[in-house]
């Protein structure tokens, strides 16, 4: 059983990197690169690490929103 | 029919190539990115995702289908049957490190952006002439 | 996205191209996994049986790569200081242009000690369930960042950052030099740790104290560095 | 017996996720989309926590400080993202344009 989760979760991982980064709006990229990070937490917790996935966790959502959303405002919209 | 693709998938091999290959794609995905977006927060972005990458590549390789987590708990009361702790501390250390280094680059950005009102990368030229 | 005009053809060909090739290696490495991957992981696990501690990940971190550890603090407080040094802001404004309601600001002002309370324990509790200094550190920075976002006069103290920062490295370096003196070993184990006494919460020596220290040393770093990047957004 | 119980109750759960997504693609705009997310969600979530206490009684303390904490932040945060886009101008479609916060000072 874990075989089939583990290649669900990896082929969801790579669309929802895939539909991040070929994003035109900038707020919807930092969204589902968010998305990238939790789904990567998942992995992490099927592999049996859970210091890792709590510590993704953590980082991946609570303070890298930050530092992105704060990228976002200073930096300016695209095109 | 349904048993044996659960058969199969469920061997060691076929779970470790899974997690190559995986992680291999994501690689390349935010490789991609990298090469193809110009906006600097797109970069940023792309880069994050190959951390991401060899994170779970590290991590995968380093798991054993039927041992569990290196702790002690209710049902455990000795350090045997367990997986392999080394590359969970590093990798522990690795994320905190990577978000810190990629707040310091964002700030290099934000600067840059101050001082010369540019956020693509095609423009950047300064060196050029 | 219009692939074929926003990347030239030889970009796309060699990208093909490179992925193909390590494809190919791989699959043809991949024809001989060996079933388990030799490291120094069971052997770690056996010493790691006498140190009192549940955690052993935590016995990782903190005792056997003690030294490694220190060193990737210096690169977090490296990489705050830089921070610091490029987005120094000169003027206090207003910090938001649309003030804050009352139900955000009373929300938040609940959330705070909870938050507070909960990341003191993830660190405190790191050497016998999930946690430790690391995430504990960045929780307390983001239950900062909510106080940031959601009050106008909230200020962290500049000098308590300071004096907490100063106090967590240095101690961390005596206790290593401690350790050194009494065990003959740059972070030895010299305070009592019996594999009798798990379970309580001063078991491990000195492994739970590094964590605490860890904690504190990676949440006044965090906090300063949100306090950066949202100080530079007032002057633009 | 409890093991039954629990296992609709998750099922409960789990069937206003199901709601609460089709809303999400369904409805026209920015505050009702708000309401699905903020009001199913929650019902999921304690419906979900309250069938894990019924198969695992002895974590019922921690399980009943996570609702608590979910009940406290939910609506906090979907009235934080209804003010801001009204602050923003966001506009109203067609069956919602009551706006009742119009002619009101804000006053924190």
């Amino acid at each position: 059983m874990i075989g089939l989760i583990l290649l669900g979760t990896f082929i969801a991982v790579i669309v929802i990197a895939f539909v991040a980064i070929t994003q035109p709006k900038l707020p919807d990229a930092i969204i589902l690169s968010m998305g990238v990070g939790l789904a990567a937490v998942v992995l992490f917790v099927l592999f049996q690490a859970p210091d890792v996935a709590l510590t993704e966790a953590v980082i991946g959502t609570g303070i890298g929103s930050l530092i992105y959303l704060m990228a976002l405002k200073h930096l300016g919209e695209q095109k | 029919m349904i048993e044996g693709i659960l058969e199969y998938l469920n061997q060691t091999e076929v779970i470790k190539t899974i997690v190559i290959l995986g992680s291999m794609g994501l690689f390349f995905v935010g490789l991609f990115g990298l090469l193809s977006q110009r906006h600097i927060i797109k970069v940023f972005i792309s880069i994050g995702i190959m951390e991401i990458a060899v994170f779970i590549l590290f991590i995968g390789l380093s798991f054993q289908k039927g041992l569990t987590a290196p702790m002690l708990g209710d049902a455990h009361t000795s350090f045997v049957q367990m997986n392999d702790p080394i590359p969970h501390a590093m990798i522990l250390t690795a994320i905190v490190i990577g978000m810190a280094v990629l707040a310091l680059g964002i700030s290099f950005a934000i600067e840059y952006y101050k001082l010369t009102g540019k956020n693509r990368l095609d423009q950047m030229n300064e060196m050029k002439h | 996205m219009n692939i074929k005009r926003d990347i030239s053809t030889t970009t796309l060909s060699s990208f093909t191209l490179s992925a193909f090739f390590v494809l190919t290696v791989l699959s043809i490495l991949l024809q001989n996994i060996p079933q388990k991957l030799f490291s120094a992981g069971d052997s770690l696990l056996k010493l790691n049986s006498d140190q009192g501690v549940a955690n052993a990940v935590t016995t990782v971190v903190v005792y056997f790569r003690g030294f490694d550890t220190l060193g990737e603090i210096a690169v977090l407080f490296i990489a705050s200081f830089g921070i610091g040094l490029m987005l120094t802001s000169q003027t206090h404004g207003d910090k938001n242009k649309v003030k804050s309601n009352f139900m955000l600001q009373l929300g938040a002002r609940l959330l705070f000690p909870i938050i507070i309370l909960f990341g003191v324990y993830v660190m405190t509790f790191g050497h016998l369930s999930v946690g430790g200094g690391f995430q504990g550190g960045v929780i307390i920075a983001s239950a900062v960042l909510l106080m940031f976002v959601s009050s106008n006069h909230f200020h962290l103290s500049h000098r308590v950052v300071e004096v907490l920062e100063t106090f967590a490295g240095i101690s961390y370096v005596m206790i290593g030099l401690i350790g050194l003196i009494v065990v003959d070993s740059f972070l030895g184990n010299f305070l009592p740790h019996n594999i009798s006494q798990l379970g309580l919460l001063l078991s491990g020596g000195i492994v739970p104290i590094i964590y605490i220290i860890i904690g504190i040393k990676v949440g006044s770093e965090m906090s300063l560095i949100v306090q950066n990047m949202l100080q530079r957004s007032d002057n633009d | 017996m409890l093991d039954f119980f629990g296992f609709s109750f998750i099922s409960l759960g789990v069937l206003a996720f199901l709601v609460s997504s089709i809303g999400l693609i369904r409805m026209p705009d920015i505050y009702t989309r708000m309401h699905i997310g903020a009001k199913s969600t929650t019902i999921g979530i304690l419906l979900i926590i309250l069938g894990a206490i019924c198969i695992e009684p002895s974590w019922a303390f921690k399980l009943i400080a996570l609702a608590s904490f979910i009940l406290m932040t939910n609506p906090l945060s979907s009235s934080v993202i209804a003010r801001a886009s009204h602050n923003d101008n966001t506009p109203h479609l067609n069956p919602t344009n009551t706006d009742e916060y119009k002619n009101r000072e804000d006053q924190s």
